[in-house]
């Protein structure tokens, strides 16, 4: 059991395998806030990772600090992807070399259609699924395409998230608790989705409340505490500790 | 109904102008949801393209005719422009008659490279500032545009002409058969009104055509979530904004042979551009153009004799008083859109 | 009283407009302000002080004192200027305020000065009421008026265009507007012309379209511009634009007539002014020798013939000067005596009020400040757009020199009726 | 007589009928849940019963009075309260003033100008809310700015304000969505617990069947802007339709 | 004290201090000296500092607290104005009746255009105060100056003629407003060295009512009307479903502002009894939004200090000519002079507008909170400073 973060092994894991995404000594800040604290972790190409933690451990802040969005402010570390310096672009750089985020609260862009929603998606490449086929996915989306977008139901805008990351050919998904508002059957459609992007190729990494449904898809889990990992292992390690489940995740 | 024709005439021109600044205030202020007070300001520099333009070609050298003297009695200085002298007097003269056409192309690069400085050295700081800090930011870079135009060509208006072949007017009544004088319509006019349908709907097609304007529009209600799409949104920002001034700059050309340039016209047309812009909806570039020429047409029949019998003063509050009336009968304007600027 | 100059200089205030539209004029006035005190000081070549006929003055400053002075920007507004004027009374001790490019800022300003207690000597204000119903003991006006400028042009109108002319008003809907309709509308309605219509445009107004054009329709053959500054290059432009001069109507050339005039004005106008008739308080091209000796003294300083308004301005300070060496006080009571309170008149007009300092020598020809109302009488320039002018200051031509008698008022003229000049204020 | 009666309410948006003859009877003193697919109405009927909407047809009553045609603000003044599906709190504001609106809508009604009296000396008022905030576990948060909590803190300070109003009628769209087990739990709990202090009545909207069958006494399945059926839980459960339509074969 | 917090209260009794001092402060160079320029210490300008203040400070309760930005407010000011210059004309020459008119017109002015602007918000609402202002200069600018109905005198400005009723006027008191007998004008002059200090009637009149006004503002912040101001700013919609009804206390806010519009305007007039129809126009609105926005948008402090900035440079750097400037730099060898003078030139004089518009950019661009997070930032540094200094001190060499 390795509850305790070590970093030693994660850098050597990173010179032995350089995995497909890493992420070392990152450390954020919302002005002065201190939120990611000196978090390193690797990815492999085709895993699936959950990163778990309770309210306001710092998973939102530790996906968008990946995604370069600016805010939290990334003040040290490095992250790369596919052998690029992620940590060295802006956001839409990030985004073009390949990462793809589904923000937690949906950003829905206001004024836009859902059609134009996902055209948006397909303006810079590269472009993934066509519109067609994510219809095919989410057949409400087709149904509703020209409506607003934020006139959607919550499940509905959920979808058009997820949506709109396929619509882009990524390789890195970041998925910020997408599962949140989705009837418990479009959560299992969603679910099949994942497993079949992943058979493809894709990397995933989950924050998910729901611990349980995530570590069963997941094939590695981080569990975050005020800003730094305190678990770093594989879902069935999770799966089996009762002790760190009770103690991070409540389960 | 000649007069009646005659009002909407005037009222198509006004509101040509008011349409052409509105059409450039809405991209920045509708679209890129900046309150650009430096807006008019553009538009003024626009009008001093040509002023330089023309004090460029008349760039002259000095000869003195002893036969005549100055104001001082000493002999006079005559002056000749460069271009008359490398192109021949009657070359020369044209070139410098044209001066106000020529501005257009002249202007076009000044004015994309101001926009340029302005949107990257100031304004791209400002998008997530509050609108009072964009006010406050664009006021004052509006003063400072001025006062420097106000120190290198002083405060009165300098006339613009137009070309010798475009003065003067054309008696559009008799054309279409009234008596003669009945509607007198300057020439310069006429091409102002066919040029602003024409930039009007360049800009439509545009931003309709392609999917330029939908990404700005969401770029401005979301930028990280544009972002995070891969999409550089900075510069296409910056292209926008280099467009609005461009199109506030070629008004401004356009104008000046309508009503001499000075250092302060800008500000003279601010505060109703910003109310076309408003009137005719946020964010909606149709709305604008509608409502400078409902305007300006509105504003033209208040300044005929009988509504000013009818109603003293009507034509001092017409723009403000149909603009309150549009915004309580339609909560966003004629055209505008939901959610833009609305808090 | 107030103000006192105890020290070795007195203190000016030149409170003329430095921001917004009039800021040209502005700075024309002030560098005349700074010439007048040069000249008072005994600096540069005297100026006017050789030509005017007082000769009091000594270029010694004034009362031996030197002469100091203040600047601050009118911004065109009565609030600007009131501020600014009563910066210079409470901060710098001016005891004399000068300046101002409009009859609001110049009616608020007398007022203040009035209460206040110091003189205020009026620049570039045409409005019949800064002498009529707001004139104050502590104010003095040297530039013409509305009245005077109708007085004047009416007869050369009815001269070069005849007598049955229908007229065309556009007024700037002001004050100043109304009174300059008003006179001009009284003076070539006496001589037979009819007024057609009159229509009021919004000061704010910065294109005249709408209004032009309907004035071909309208039977009207002449078109009275009532508008000053921006107003009137602009709508002078869209007149000329709609083609208004080309035409014939009733079997006579359509003209057009601004009748208060500036050269700085004529400048923006452009080309429009061409022959176009005005009036104007004085212009550089006069050939007397007062005239010559300050375009010369200007000229030489500045490298460009002096405006108008830099002519009443230098004037003012000079009479004002003048009138403190004569009386030999600056108390401000004093000053008025010597200033208006003289018994002195103007030849060839026979009037109860034809009475206060006459004097000659600066410009106008021979000049009464009335006591009735601290008013100047003396020619009228009627000026035309020069067709061909010789060089960029060449641009009006003197049609005729009105002399004084012709624009003679009496000070309870309708029009300038109500108001009383009241007491003089030496302040506290 | 349930206290909130809803009779034949329909909603139309352009040609999608987002409500279609919406029958519903919710009594006193129950928890009655509304679950049912995205885009079922779920959502928009809240809508409805708060204001935000104005049906096409049919009556809304509560407490035998109608609420059709009054204002948002008045309709919370006869007692109804609502969490919205997307955090609606007071960005600006700390999170202990944002606790005591609510408390100062209750005390003083809708408009009433305390203009010169100071917040400080209303110790009633704070005691009140820092109560709530004890209950909430959200105290040592108080002096935080609300916009700058993570997302499910804003979404219990939610509950907490429309707690703090003792409402007769809580309306909860998805309170604890993206929040982490413990806190559903604890809110769970709260609620549970504010039911049995007085009196109070519950409609929750919930994707999460662990907090639906731990709180509803009732449960309408709302599909397509019909109500399928309306059950005690453990029929629902069992429930082959509702099984199809909605809970998939995870439930 | 008072009621107010502890921080509240040191802050009311600063600027109690500061303005009570004024006199001192703003004449900090003796009178005959080159920097003599730089006095702001003279009655009118005082005046208007704290007038101006009043202005901001009110305005501040609508657009700090509840995010209403009002581009017409200076018709509210305008109006006050109007309505004490008709009291001097009608009635009396004494201030209390004709400021007390002023605010009540002023409030009722503004809950009329409030109640119907306050229907669209945002920049709907912006541009419907800012034409119903418009409309409202237009009027008192001409339509309503015609010979045959004349309220506001036109161009010129309301003023008092000796021909005015006066109703209450009497022989034995001052031709000028005055305070029961004590007239605005009365200035005590103190010389001491080459120092000399102003004290004047109005002003401390004007600064009394300003120190009032700015107490009660502190009790309109801390209030729980002022915080809910702060929450309709925040999120309407969440004010709506918590049972609260932000139209009345937006209106409320409104009204409150425009009163305080009208008490400067009255206060205005009071100093100087003439009101002018500009006072009216766009561009006045325009500037008490510039003055909060500058200072510090929802401070307290910060209204009154972004007046007296703009004001400062409108009267004292407008007043500075060349010939000033060749007095500053006479030290200077002569051509060195001519060089500074040049360079200096643009900025001062009929360029101040100049400076304040790039003052305007550096403010905002450098302290994104106003002059009031500039002052912060200064003390914050000054206190890192000090404690840096103990720290070294306390800690050993090493
Ligand atoms: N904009 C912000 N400004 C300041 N602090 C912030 C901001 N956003 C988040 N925080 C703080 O950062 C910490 C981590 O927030 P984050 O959103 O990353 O948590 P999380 O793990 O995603 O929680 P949740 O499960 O509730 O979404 C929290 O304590 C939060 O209060
Ligand atoms: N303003 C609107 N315009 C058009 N359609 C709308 C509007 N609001 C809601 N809808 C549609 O009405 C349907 C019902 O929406 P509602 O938000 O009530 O769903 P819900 O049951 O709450 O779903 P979820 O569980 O996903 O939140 C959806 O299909 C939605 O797209
Ligand atoms: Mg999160
Ligand atoms: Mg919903």
């Amino acid at each position: 059991m390795n509850v305790k973060p070590d970093f030693s092994k994660n850098a050597n894991q990173a010179l032995t395998a350089p995995a497909f995404l890493s992420v070392w000594d990152m450390h954020a800040y919302y002005g002065e806030s201190y939120i990611v604290q000196g978090i390193s972790f690797n990815v492999h190409e085709g895993e699936i990772l959950a990163l778990l933690g309770r309210n306001g451990a710092g998973k939102t802040s530790t996906l968008r600090s990946i995604a370069r969005t600016g805010s939290p402010q990334v003040t040290r570390g490095e992250i790369w992807l596919d052998h690029k310096p992620l940590h060295s672009m802006t956001s839409y750089e990030a985004a073009t070399s390949g990462l793809g985020l589904v923000p937690e609260d949906r950003r829905i862009i206001p004024g836009l259609t859902v059609e134009e929603n996902l055209q948006l998606a397909q303006i810079a490449p590269p472009i993934g699924w066509s519109i067609g086929r994510l219809y095919e996915l989410f057949p409400r989306l087709g149904e509703r395409r020209k409506q607003e977008g934020v006139t959607l139901s919550g499940g509905e805008q959920q979808m058009l998230a997820i949506a709109r990351a396929l619509a882009r050919d990524i390789k890195v998904l970041l998925l910020d608790e997408p599962y949140e508002g989705l009837a418990p059957v479009i959560v299992d459609e969603i679910e099949k989705t994942l497993i079949h992007i992943k058979e493809q190729g894709m990397t995933t990494i989950l924050v998910e409340q729901n611990a349980v449904r995530a570590l069963q898809l997941a094939d590695r889990a981080i569990i975050l505490d005020t800003g730094t990992i305190v678990f770093d292992g594989t879902a069935a390690e999770v799966l089996e500790n009762a002790d760190l489940r009770a103690e991070y995740l409540a389960i | 109904m000649d007069a009646f024709l005659l009002q909407i005439l005037n009222g198509l021109d006004k509101g040509s102008a008011y349409a052409l600044i509105a059409l450039g205030l809405t991209l920045i202020f509708g679209t890129l949801g900046v309150v650009n007070f430096a807006h008019g300001a553009l538009f003024m520099i626009g009008a001093f393209c040509a002023v330089t333009l023309e004090r460029l070609l008349t760039l002259s050298f000095e000869t003195i005719d002893p036969t005549k003297t100055d104001f001082l009695g000493n002999p006079l200085k005559v002056k000749t422009p460069y271009v008359e002298s490398w192109f021949g007097p009657e070359t020369g003269a044209a070139i410098i008659d044209w001066s106000v056409p020529l501005a257009l192309i002249f202007a076009i690069p000044v004015m994309l490279a101001i926009g340029y400085a302005m949107e990257r050295g100031l304004i791209k700081h400002f998008y997530k500032r509050p609108h009072a800090d964009q006010i406050l930011v664009t006021f004052g870079l509006a003063i400072v545009l001025q006062e420097v135009v106000k120190y290198f060509f002083g405060a009165n208006p300098i006339q613009t002409p137009p070309p010798e072949a475009l003065r003067g007017s054309v008696d559009l009544g008799q054309m279409i058969g009234f008596q003669a004088n009945a509607i007198i319509y300057p020439i310069w006019r006429l091409i102002y009104f066919f040029f602003a349908v024409a930039v009007i709907g360049g800009v439509f097609a545009f931003l309709q055509f392609t999917t330029f304007g939908m990404v700005v529009r969401a770029g401005m209600a979301d930028r990280e979530t544009v972002g995070l799409l891969g999409i550089n949104i900075d510069r296409r920002f910056t292209i926008m904004f280099g467009i609005a001034a461009a199109v506030a700059g070629l008004a401004g050309v356009m104008y000046g042979p309508l009503n001499p340039p000075n250092y302060h016209m800008g500000m003279d047309f601010l505060v109703l551009s910003f109310v076309v812009v408003v009137v005719g909806g946020m964010g909606s570039l149709p709305g604008a153009v509608l409502a400078g020429f409902l305007l300006g047409i509105l504003e033209s029949f208040a300044s005929t004799t009988w509504a000013t019998t009818t109603l003293p003063g009507i034509n001092q509050i017409i723009i403000y008083l149909v603009a309150i009336i549009i915004l309580l009968t339609r909560p966003r304007g004629l055209m505008g859109r939901k959610g833009v600027m609305e808090d | 009283y107030m103000n006192e100059p105890t020290g070795a200089t007195v203190t000016l205030g030149f409170n003329v407009p430095q921001s917004g539209p009039y800021a040209d004029e502005g700075a024309d006035e002030l560098r005349a302000y700074q010439l007048a005190v040069e000249h008072l000081n005994g600096e540069g070549d005297g100026g006017m002080l050789n030509t005017f006929s007082s000769k009091a003055l000594q270029g010694n400053g004034i009362l031996d004192k030197k002469v100091q002075f203040v600047t601050g920007d009118t911004q065109t507004k009565s609030d600007a200027a009131r501020a600014s004027a009563k910066s210079m009374i409470e901060k710098d001790g001016a005891i004399m305020i000068t300046g101002g490019s409009s009859s609001g800022v110049a009616v608020a300003v007398q007022g203040l000065c009035q209460e206040a207690g110091v003189i205020f000597m009026a620049g570039l204000t045409h409005s019949n009421d800064t002498t009529g119903k707001d004139k104050k003991a502590n104010g003095f006006r040297h530039f013409f008026n509305a009245y005077m400028s109708g007085a004047a042009l009416a007869p050369v109108l009815a001269a070069q265009y005849g007598k049955d002319r229908k007229a065309y008003h556009l007024t700037a809907d002001y004050t100043w507007g109304w009174t300059q309709e008003e006179s001009i509308k009284a003076a070539t309605e006496a001589l037979g012309w009819e007024t057609v219509n009159t229509v009021k445009t919004p000061l704010a107004a910065t294109d005249f379209s709408s209004y032009i054009a309907p004035v071909l329709n309208s039977g009207a053959d002449v078109l009275i511009l009532n508008h000053y500054g921006g107003n009137m290059v602009n709508s002078l432009t869209n007149a000329v634009q709609f083609g208004l001069r080309d035409k014939m109507v009733n079997g006579k050339r359509f003209e057009i007539v601004v009748p208060l005039y500036s050269r700085l004005m004529a400048k923006g106008a452009g080309e429009n002014v061409k022959g176009i008739l005005g009036s104007t308080n004085w212009h550089w091209s006069l050939q007397d020798e007062a005239s010559k000796t300050f375009v010369k003294s200007f000229g030489t300083k500045y490298g460009f013939p002096p405006s108008q308004a830099a002519h009443t301005c230098y004037c003012q300070t000079l009479l004002y000067a003048d009138a403190v060496q004569r009386a030999g006080s600056f108390n401000p009571c004093a000053v008025e005596e010597a200033l208006t309170g003289g018994d002195s008149s103007l030849p060839g007009i026979s009037s109860e009020a034809n009475k206060g300092f006459l004097f000659d020598g600066l410009g106008n020809g021979q000049t009464l400040y009335r006591g009735a109302d601290h008013q100047c009488f003396k020619d009228v320039l009627v000026v035309r757009g020069k067709e061909n002018p010789t060089s960029e200051f060449d641009l009006l031509e003197v049609v005729q020199v009105t002399p004084a008698a012709q624009v003679w008022y009496e000070p309870d003229h309708p029009m300038f009726a109500g108001g009383s000049l009241g007491e003089c204020n030496p302040g506290a | 007589m349930g206290i909130l009666e809803v009779k034949n309410v329909s909603k139309n948006f352009g040609g999608l009928k987002a409500l279609n003859n919406v029958t519903l009877d919710v009594r006193e003193n129950t928890v009655h849940a509304i679950i049912g697919p995205n885009g079922a109405g779920k959502s928009t009927l809240l809508n409805c019963l708060v204001g935000k909407l104005i049906p096409d047809t049919g009556s809304v009553m509560f407490d035998g009075q109608s609420v059709l045609g009054r204002k948002p603000f008045e309709i919370n003044q006869m007692g109804i309260s609502r969490v919205f599906q997307t955090p609606e709190i007071f960005g600006d504001l700390t999170v202990m003033e944002n606790m005591l609106i609510p408390i100062f809508a209750r005390r003083d009604g809708a408009f009433r100008m305390h203009a010169i009296e100071s917040v400080a000396h209303e110790s009633a008022v704070l005691e009140q809310a820092e109560k709530m905030l004890i209950d909430m576990k959200m105290i040592d948060k108080r002096h935080m700015h609300a916009a700058s909590m993570s997302r499910g803190d804003k979404r219990r300070l939610e509950i907490g304000m429309c707690l703090s109003q003792e409402p007769r009628l809580l309306l909860l769209d998805e309170p604890t969505a993206g929040m982490a087990r413990a806190d559903t739990n604890n809110t769970i709990d709260l609620l549970k617990q504010i039911k049995a202090e007085r009196d109070i009545t519950i409609a929750i909207i919930e994707h999460d069947m662990h907090v639906v069958f731990s709180l509803a006494d009732r449960i309408t399945v709302l599909a397509q802007g019909t109500p399928l059926v309306e059950d005690e839980p453990q029929n629902i459960r069992g429930n082959p339709k509702v099984r199809e339509a909605y809970l998939g074969e995870t439930a | 004290m008072l009621g107010l917090g502890k921080k509240d209260t040191t802050l009311l009794i600063v600027v109690a201090v500061l303005t009570l001092c004024a006199p001192f402060i703003l004449n900090p160079f003796p009178a005959g000296s080159a920097m003599a320029q730089f006095n702001a210490g003279y009655p009118d300008l005082m005046q208007r500092f704290v007038i101006f203040g009043i202005f901001a400070v009110g305005f501040n309760i609508l657009f700090g607290l509840t995010g209403y930005l009002s581009f017409g407010h200076a018709a509210f000011l305008g109006v006050g104005s109007y309505s004490a210059v008709w009291i001097f004309k009608l009635f009396t020459y004494n201030v209390l009746p004709a400021i007390a008119l002023s605010v009540v017109v002023a409030g009722l002015f503004s809950l009329l255009i409030g109640f119907v602007s306050l229907r669209r918000s945002g920049i709907y609402f912006s541009i419907l105060t800012l034409a119903f202002a418009q409309m409202s200069f237009a009027l008192a600018y001409s339509v309503l100056s015609n010979p045959k109905f004349n309220l506001t005198n036109g161009e010129t400005g309301l003023q008092v003629y000796t021909d005015d009723p006066q109703w209450f006027h009497s022989d034995r008191l001052p031709d000028l407003p005055h305070l029961f007998g004590l007239s605005m004008r009365a200035t005590h002059t103190m010389h001491m060295g080459d120092w000399s200090f102003s004290f004047n009637t109005g002003y401390y009149l004007c600064a009394v009512v300003m120190l009032l006004v700015f107490y009660l503002a502190i009790r309109i912040f801390r209030s729980p009307f002022g915080m809910m101001l702060r929450a309709v700013k925040s999120n309407q919609q969440r004010m709506n479903y918590t049972g609260l009804n932000t139209r009345p206390y937006t209106l409320a806010a409104f009204v409150i502002s425009g009163m305080y519009a009208g008490l400067a305007g009255g206060l205005m007039a009071a100093m100087d009894p003439l009101a002018g129809a500009e006072r009216m126009q766009w561009t006045a609105s325009g500037e008490v939004v510039l003055m909060t926005i500058l200072g510090g948008t929802g401070t307290l402090i910060g209204p009154v200090l972004g007046a007296g900035f703009i004001k400062y440079f409108e009267n004292i750097f407008s007043k500075i000519n060349d010939t000033v400037l060749h007095g500053w730099f006479g030290f200077l060898p002569d051509g060195l002079e001519d060089v500074m003078v040049f360079i200096v030139h643009p900025f001062i004089g009929k360029g101040w507008h100049l400076t304040l518009g790039l003052l305007f950019m550096l403010v905002v661009i450098f302290l994104p909170g106003g002059l009031v997070e500039g002052g912060q930032r200064l003390a914050r540094w000054i206190r890192g400073r000090r404690a840096e200094d103990s720290r070294r001190k306390t800690e050993p060499a090493e």
